[in-house]
């Protein structure tokens, strides 16, 4: 069951060092709320897994302006120019996973598995560092979880237990990422009673959700 | 000599006629992209893997919807029978062979087949998005490419020099001026534009590749 | 893109030996019309890969009556007492997969995977013959993949495209064995027009569905 | 002597102490699931493996609905703020350690924890269901059984005979007569009901365990 808080409450736990996922594919499915929380929050040395880094100053970019993020794992870094300069200045590291490998590996932490075997990325350069196994007749990469200390995700209506549902191409990352965290934090549209979404239409069971932070609730809209 | 404009209409043009009623393609950005607007009539559907099955056209300026966009990162419409699912399943529909055919970009294709089209040289190594996943996936993959790079390269090339997207992956190539298939891990040359000879085909690809016996002429 | 056919014309071309999925636990989310259609049909020697054989002469149940079933592969076969029976005179051979494994494979087979590490079944009599792989400082089984022929499943109502919803625990196996097989066969109460469907709330995207089949079209309801 | 139903209540209703408001549970067939019928008051969500969160009570005889039945292939009704999922998913919720507790039968509890509860010696192998996949992956896996066979045999054992469904995987064991758990490996006894013994318990207990410094009585 999840707690209602403001932004700031839900993100107070979190350390420097943390590892942390946060949902969106560009600005659509991007927590901002939580986002702008901690940009006023001090915790810096963070892993963040996301597939971009917004743009400059702009979604995660804010953070990384702000020498926040030490890491970032993820796909499509490339939007963000800031990236690659804190990238050449050894101020950033990446992780760059092909992205269907990256949201699996996402899920697989969530669904508890150890592991998946993905024809992606054999002999390539991003096979680098990984192990490379031959199973049934084919070559794959055994693509380890991905796992993090917390999920910032952003979804559309939540209910009071933390059910979730979400808004068109803002599905993308937030739903396995909401599984694959050890605290998920929600920016959510509207916060509704139990029972009043329909069982059939919940995206993301309320299992998964930790605090439910109602969108705008810092300002940052 | 073609501007860059009439070059890219080209492979637009002749990459839509691949397509057929009832497919479910994938585009990739930059000329892939273009393709859609040829397949007026025919009944194909485009997956864009961040999330939507059945995205429609671009909407008119003030009617963007800002949940929606395509993995170009470009406001979209959706047509009627559009469904939205996560990036894991998105993949699955990828990576599990479902989208019948993607239309990627390229910086060089090898005679066998092998990809580079993710790493541009001297840049840094920030982003590869979904360009592996999509060529591995993919039933069948066509590079849609301008024939050389700007510089007057060849992109069609005996090995990648550029760091491979997939080994082995490209079923078909089309440029400005030819059409190439796999077939059986050769490179076959299946059409020419009728503005350019085989001489200058051969000029500007260094690749080796044989020549269909029934090798058509498309008249420009 | 889906065909609309009868029952009978869906199935015609299931041959004698192939690997069939069928959804369903217990009767809820079962084919039933598709595997009434079958029993009317020659192929046998079939490879059914489905959660349970049903009960007796009921579902599944019906077809193994039939000597149709060579082989099962699945989580529980218990609640039908022939399925012990045929396999104790060698008519009927068993494999059997944690559920959670099972449903994992189809699902990976679906999603292109060559695999996956899971925890589950180490250590146990369902780790014969399996790959063990130690992995990141623990124990996992390599299950492969699941893959099928068809998959017969059991929808609510599709579109005309072939976009389905399911109804409450219906749901089950049939989302994961939609995407898992060549050929997709789904029955369903009802047909409406592409558009009718919320796409926020499809389950199962067209593109895995071949063949729509109302349910009942074989009098079998 | 206590009846079988008498045995089962107990056991039921001991187990249901142990959950807590806002807790996600599984509940096994059997004895399992009559934990349901003592935890009114708390806000206890049950997850069934076929597919369902918050399940909710038996419907009334007419009121059944087709299709909604839980693991046990039983109708059921859910609760406000239920939803349905495939089975990938719900085994996702298990495997993943989402479900705060499995309360689950067993044949043979070890005295590290392996348990057995899923071929019945003498019978065909023919059903495994979900068993493996709640025991390994639910954070808290209580087994609630019977303290021994019909036929008078201990089921908390040095090592099981019977095949395992996991290995070091019981955080808890809950019979008609004791609670033991399971701390850093070893077992310990924590509860003896007040019309049994110790001597009594060693009896029909052949795994070695410790008896707590703080063992209760628990007045039946």
């Amino acid at each position: 069951m999840a707690a209602i808080k403001s932004a700031a409450e839900a993100i107070a736990g979190i350390a420097s060092g943390s590892r942390i996922m946060f949902g969106g594919f560009g600005r659509v499915g991007s927590p901002e709320t939580l986002i702008a929380a901690l940009a006023e929050h001090p915790a810096d040395n963070l892993t963040v897994i996301c597939n971009d880094l917004g743009s400059h100053n702009e979604g995660l970019g804010v953070l990384l302006l702000q020498n926040k993020i030490k890491k970032a794992i993820g796909s499509f870094f490339t939007p963000n120019p800031d990236a690659a300069k804190y990238y050449r200045e050894g101020k950033l590291e990446i992780e760059l996973i092909p992205q269907g490998n990256f949201a699996e590996a996402i899920r697989a932490a969530g669904a508890g598995l150890g592991g998946f075997l993905t024809p992606v990325g054999v002999g390539t350069e991003l096979a680098k560092g990984r192990d490379v196994i031959h199973f049934q007749g084919r070559e794959y990469i055994l693509q380890p979880p991905l796992h993090a200390d917390y999920a910032l995700i952003r979804a559309k209506v939540a209910d009071t237990l933390g059910n979730l549902v979400y808004s068109k191409s803002g599905r993308n990352f937030n739903p396995i990422m909401a599984t694959a965290a050890k605290c998920c934090i929600a920016e959510v549209d509207e916060i509704v009673e139990a029972g009043e979404l329909s069982p059939e239409e919940i995206i993301t069971p309320f299992l998964y959700v930790d605090i439910l932070v109602k969108r705008g609730s810092n300002d940052a809209d | 000599m073609l501007t860059d404009e009439e070059r890219k209409e080209r492979i637009a043009k002749r990459a839509a006629e691949e397509l057929a009623d009832g497919m479910v393609v994938n585009l990739g950005v930059g000329i892939p992209t273009l393709v859609a607007n040829y397949v007026a009539g025919k009944k194909v559907y485009l997956q864009s893997e961040n999330g939507i099955l059945g995205v429609g056209p671009y909407p008119k300026a003030g009617e963007e919807d800002k949940d929606l966009i395509n993995a170009g990162r470009k406001h979209v419409t959706i047509v009627p029978g559009a469904s939205f699912f996560d990036s894991a399943q998105s993949f699955g529909q990828i990576r599990g062979g479902h989208i019948d055919c993607t239309i990627i970009g390229g910086l060089q294709v090898s005679e066998t087949g092998d990809l580079a089209n993710w790493l541009v040289p001297g840049k840094d190594v920030l982003g590869v998005g979904g360009a592996m996943d999509l060529v591995v996936g993919a039933p069948k993959v066509i590079i849609a490419t301008q024939h050389t790079t700007r510089e007057g390269e060849a992109k069609i090339v005996p090995t990648c020099t550029l760091p491979l997207t997939a080994k082995q992956a490209v079923d078909m190539i089309i440029t400005e001026y030819a059409v190439f298939r796999f077939h059986g891990g050769r490179l076959i040359l299946e059409e020419i534009t009728s503005d350019f000879s085989l001489a200058d085909l051969r000029s500007v690809t260094t690749a080796r590749y044989e020549i269909s016996p029934e090798l058509k002429v498309r008249v420009v």
